[in-house]
């Protein structure tokens, strides 16, 4: 494959603002319908990377390196929806500040094993020996070959997320965040709807941080920070939290925006890179963040619009 | 109104609360010793500032607990025995037992059309995999929805409910569509214009006549005096005195707790 | 497990955590009165370590002629993020929920400008070499110790302002209730202005312990806001007195637990656990009644 | 229907207010002088709504207020507060974290006055509070945190006072002397009084002037000695 025309920045740039865009999509479920936030975001992306990343490199498998991978891949996914099963449990009754101590906590407690669990993980060194389950000649062409599969994987979790609006599912979660009690009084219920919410919503982050786990090769605890949660967040935040198109298009916008272009294309200073760059950037993403929900709550898509919806498929 | 025959055949739900207690911060708000609703078609529940109606309601619909006491609910759907209070709220429409809500209730996001099929919708449709059943719930309760509509006269329902009345009407109709064989009503007609609490009190009597048993908290006595079979009385927490409504209005007591008691 | 063990974590909690305590006072103020969960909080007590640091180094100050000045900054830029956000959020009717984010927005947007501000590396207070001494048989830095008593000082003020002055009543009322406060002719403006400068300086203050204790870094009050937030929401019920005796025994815990793990980290993480499954817990034994 | 003596300490004319787009108060008008206004009427009649927007809490969607010459319908409740409206809400008349005197301390934080003062005149006014000064307010009877909340009102030193249905849920004994406190109030302090009841018989009893609130209107407004039981019971609609 003759792949001179692409930038390896582009492909980096692009796999980052995919990426986003899938957990800014499973996100839009929680926040954005059900009105859940979770700040564990990061959590969920990390314990399904570090899952995946840990039976993969550390177990003996006996055979080939594809069905390992998808076997670690599943492991991975699955750890991840469990505990988010878990955490839904512990925070699906609590309000705000409870939601918010469990899913920050919860992600502090996957930083705090990827640290200290140095057999498995590798600790604050890292774990290495990722590698994607092919191999089709230039690492360039690897990767903008693992940028196309995560970019179907995240298509697929958009249209998904895109029909689900059309679903009795998709009415009830939008019906218990608008108003849980009223929804219990009609029957509904709230609890387990939540816990499911989270279990979905968690194993498809779980599965994103494994999928982006592969293109980084080597697994270290800084790839949990905070900032992970942030870009989701603001990507939806920008595009509009109600809309399912909102996290597609917040994520390229913003991201696209910094990660391919600023950072890619515009010459700054080299001495810029390193800390002011990326420290702009988040100023940048804490401001927008701060001004969209002050000035237009509802992001760029603006409402709901249940309305035009129902015409559509009910009309 | 039901003929004596008729009346015999159906076999009405009937709720009845024993011992229920529910006290706030030391202080009784209800005590109830043994309270049978559901006797009568109608039945209202009237009482001054204080007396527990609303709260009563609530103990019944577990949205408030008991702090002791049983409220068991007779030939719910399905034709057995549940006793309620130790269910959480969301078992007690299944068991159709509904209850209205006093103040304005809505759902932001939802259309008219969402709310009721909201309503009618059933948790084997609402699973996070069943994606292709929507067309299934549409087709199965349009006929229903479509009732409710054009006796209501709602127009175009994809769209988000707008007057404070459209949505207490809403409000009344999700109950409705649950097909309840319970149905509490609290306050149905505050904020409705006269017309439609018309329209409202016409379904209601429908709706009892049909064999589902409704009791109604109101503070327009008007519409209990007219509405009613059977009222009840409640003062300081407790069902002081039952009758017909005529016999409720004559009585003492009544005007005595209302406005003092230098009026009897 | 003997007596030792006890006096140490004792002494090792009190003296390694005592900036929690006061750090959760300020927090706790701001949440029992507007109610309002603070993530940018964090950002009040970095800011105060960047600014003690900067006093300290730059005027050649002494770590207590800085604490004051610190706290004051950090609380005047608490009054500015009340003015330039959360009171014009307020004014725009923006949800609980969305409120939450717009603090954590403004926490990353603080935590990011000041390292524009006071420059990439990790700085650090400029004070003598700490004097061991020994308390219960267990050494600790002499300035410890004093950052003990002083932490101890402060947040006892704090709560005789609180508890026993008019300014402190008046908090407390609009506390309790907001529109009994207001028919009662408190204004609710001053008073919410004091409470965001105090919260500010008690987290400013904090900070600079924080730093003086170790080091000086962008990400010192975001390590230390999930137990501040803890301690509050698991002691706040029962008023300032709970957040200080809560905060004192998470400190213990944290100390006793890190000397029988050997690892300060598996400590934090059976501390989160703890305490999320006792909300969890505490939720399920309150049911409260909602209007439906 | 009567006037007042000399001029209104209150007026409002055209009020409407409510809560979630409903309008409970539907087009209200009445004068208040230095006198004992009662406000009679059924649960649901709007009493609550009605004394709520008094003080400001409520914002009225048409009308105007005016208290004490000044127009007061657009200005904080703190504000009416502190020109001399105390205001009894109906339950929630307490600081439930704070303790009795610590109310009572809020509540003198307007006025001239020395508190010590005022407080001794409380304390005299009910006599009960004395023995109560430390105990948290969240903890008392109904009755006794019905008089925190009175105490808390007067130490306001209003000039006119509205009280939401102090009685309510009160044994008998508490009601007879909260109806004897009210009249000693206004006889002995001269302080206006808006008294907001659902039991017409007690509160006829010390009220100058009466109206019967019928599901949001005003049905009759007149010398409390001229209403009949009749018109009670039509305005109660029994």
């Amino acid at each position: 494959m003759n792949l001179e025309w692409l930038d390896a920045f582009l492909i980096s740039g692009l796999f980052s603002v995919v990426v986003i865009i899938g957990l800014a999509l499973l996100l839009h479920l929680q926040l954005g319908l059900t009105r859940i936030a979770n700040f564990g975001v990061v959590g969920f992306f990390g314990i399904g990377m570090y899952s995946f990343g840990v039976m993969f490199t550390k177990v003996d498998w006996p055979f080939g390196d594809l069905p390992a991978f998808l076997i670690s891949l599943a492991f991975g996914t699955l750890v991840a929806g469990l505990s988010g099963l878990l955490v839904g449990w512990l925070i699906a009754d609590l309000d705000e500040d409870g939601v918010l101590v469990g899913t920050l906590g919860f992600a502090t407690v996957v930083f705090i094993l990827a640290t200290t669990e140095q057999d498995l993980t590798g600790g604050a060194l890292g774990l290495g020996g990722l590698k994607f389950p092919y191999d089709v000649g230039t690492v360039k062409a690897d990767e903008f070959l693992w940028l196309i599969i995560v970019s179907i994987v995240v298509s697929l979790i958009f249209l998904y997320v895109w029909w689900v609006h059309r679903t009795p599912y998709g009415r009830l979660l939008i019906a218990t965040g608008g108003n849980e009690p009223l929804a219990r009084s009609l029957g509904k219920a709230t609890f387990r709807t939540k816990l499911w919410l989270f279990a979905v919503g968690s194993a498809g982050m779980g599965l994103i941080g494994a999928l982006f786990g592969v293109m980084e090769r080597f697994l270290a605890p800084e790839n949990l920070g905070i900032d992970v949660t942030l870009a989701a967040m603001v990507a939806l935040v920008i595009g509009g939290t109600a809309r399912a198109w909102g996290a597609v298009i917040g994520g390229f916008l913003i991201f696209g925006f910094f990660d391919i272009i600023v950072q890619s294309y515009i010459p700054f200073p080299k001495e810029w890179y390193g800390q002011a760059i990326p420290n702009a950037k988040l100023i940048v993403e804490g401001l927008v963040l701060m001004g969209v929900l002050l000035f237009r709550p509802l992001g760029i898509l603006g409402a709901m619009q249940r309305d035009k919806l129902m015409r559509r498929v009910h009309g | 109104m039901v003929s004596e025959t008729q009346q015999a055949t159906v076999t009405r739900p009937q709720i009845r609360v024993q011992n229920a207690v529910k006290s706030f911060s030391g202080r009784v708000v209800v005590d109830i010793d043994d309270l049978m609703l559901g006797d009568q078609p109608i039945e209202g529940l009237i009482g001054p500032n204080g007396a527990g109606k609303t709260t009563l309601m609530r103990m019944i619909m577990h949205s408030t607990p008991l702090d002791s006491g049983t409220i068991t609910l007779f030939n719910a759907n399905g034709g057995g025995d549940v006793v309620i209070s130790n269910l959480p709220t969301h078992w007690m429409a299944p068991h159709g037992l509904v209850k209205s809500n006093q103040v304005i209730m809505d759902f932001d996001n939802l259309t008219i059309l969402d709310s009721m099929l909201l309503a009618v919708s059933t948790a084997r449709y609402e699973k996070p995999y069943r994606i292709f059943d929507e067309p299934r719930l549409y087709a199965d309760s349009v006929e229903r929805m479509n009732e409710y509509m054009e006796y209501f006269d709602l127009g175009d329902p994809m769209r988000i409910a707008g007057s404070a009345g459209e949505k207490k009407l809403l409000d009344i109709i999700r109950c409705l569509l649950l097909e309840p064989k319970f149905l509490m009503l609290d306050e149905p007609t505050a904020g409705l214009p006269e017309e439609v609490t018309e329209k409202v009190v016409g379904l209601i009597r429908k709706l009892a006549d049909e064999g589902t048993s409704v009791v109604i908290v109101e503070h327009d006595l008007n519409v209990i005096w007219n509405l009613c079979d059977e009222v009840h009385f409640m003062a300081e927490g407790s069902v002081v005195l039952h009758g017909s409504p005529e016999e409720i209005r004559q009585n003492s007591t009544v005007v005595e707790k209302y406005l003092g008691e230098g009026h009897v | 497990m003997d007596l030792d063990f006890f006096s140490k974590s004792i002494v090792i909690g009190l003296t390694e955590h005592a900036p929690l305590i006061l750090a959760a006072i300020g927090f706790a103020l701001l949440y029992r009165l507007t109610g309002l969960i603070n993530v940018a909080y964090s950002e009040t007590i970095t800011l105060g370590a960047y600014f003690g640091m900067w006093f300290n180094t730059t005027y050649d100050l002494n770590f207590y002629t800085v604490l004051l000045p610190a706290g004051i900054v950090a609380g005047l830029i608490s009054v500015g993020t009340y003015f330039a956000v959360f009171r014009p959020a307020k004014k725009l009717n923006v949800g609980a929920l969305e409120m939450i984010i717009i603090s954590f927005g403004l926490s990353i947007v603080l935590r990011h400008a000041l390292q524009f501000v006071f420059g990439y590396p990790v700085r650090f207070f400029e004070v003598p070499p700490p004097v061991s001494i020994r308390v219960l048989g267990v050494g600790v830095g002499a300035f410890r110790i004093l950052a003990v008593a002083s932490v101890a000082a402060v947040s006892l003020a704090l709560y005789y302002f609180i508890q026993r002055t008019s300014f402190g009543l008046q908090i407390r009322a609009l506390a309790s209730d907001e529109d009994l406060a207001q028919a009662s002719g408190i204004r609710p403006l001053f008073v919410t202005v004091l409470i965001w400068f105090i919260a500010g300086v008690a987290g400013g203050m904090a900070g600079a312990f924080y730093g003086v204790s170790s080091s000086v870094a962008p990400l010192l009050g975001w390590r230390q806001f999930l137990f501040i937030f803890l301690v509050v929401v698991v002691g706040g019920r029962k008023g300032l007195g709970g957040v200080i005796i809560t905060g004192a025994l998470t400190g213990i815990a944290l100390a006793a637990m890190t000397l029988q793990f050997g690892q300060v980290l598996y400590a934090q993480l059976a501390l989160i656990i703890a305490f999320v499954v006792l909300l969890k817990w505490r939720s399920k034994r309150s049911i409260e009644t909602v209007k439906v | 229907m009567s006037e007042t003596n000399g001029t209104p300490m209150l007026e409002a004319s055209g009020l409407r207010s409510g809560y979630h787009g409903v309008n409970v108060l539907k087009d209200i008008s009445f004068e208040v002088g230095n006198e004992v206004f009662t406000v009679l009427g059924a649960n649901g009649a709007g009493k609550t709504t009605l004394l709520a927007t008094l003080a400001r809490l409520i914002p009225s969607t048409a009308g105007s207020i005016s208290f004490l010459g000044d127009d007061v319908t657009r200005i904080p409740a703190f504000e009416t507060a502190a020109r001399g409206m105390g205001y009894v809400p109906q339950e929630r008349g307490v600081f439930p974290d704070l303790t009795v005197m610590e109310n009572l301390t809020v509540g003198g934080m307007i006025g001239e006055r020395s508190r010590e003062e005022r407080i001794e005149e409380v304390v005299e006014l009910f006599p009960d509070l004395g023995n109560l000064g430390n105990q948290v307010a969240g903890t008392l009877s109904g009755g006794e945190s019905r008089m925190v909340a009175c105490g808390r009102a007067l130490m306001q030193d209003p000039a006119l006072l509205l009280l939401d249905e102090p009685t309510a849920g009160l044994s008998p004994l508490y009601v007879d002397m909260f109806f004897e406190k009210i009249t000693e109030i206004h006889q002995d302090k001269g302080v206006g009084i808006i008294l907001a009841e659902q039991n017409a018989t007690k509160a006829l009893e010390v009220a100058d002037r009466v109206m019967v609130l019928s599901l949001g209107e005003a049905f009759a407004v007149m010398d409390a000695a001229n209403l009949t039981t009749d018109q009670l019971k039509e305005g109660y609609r029994i």
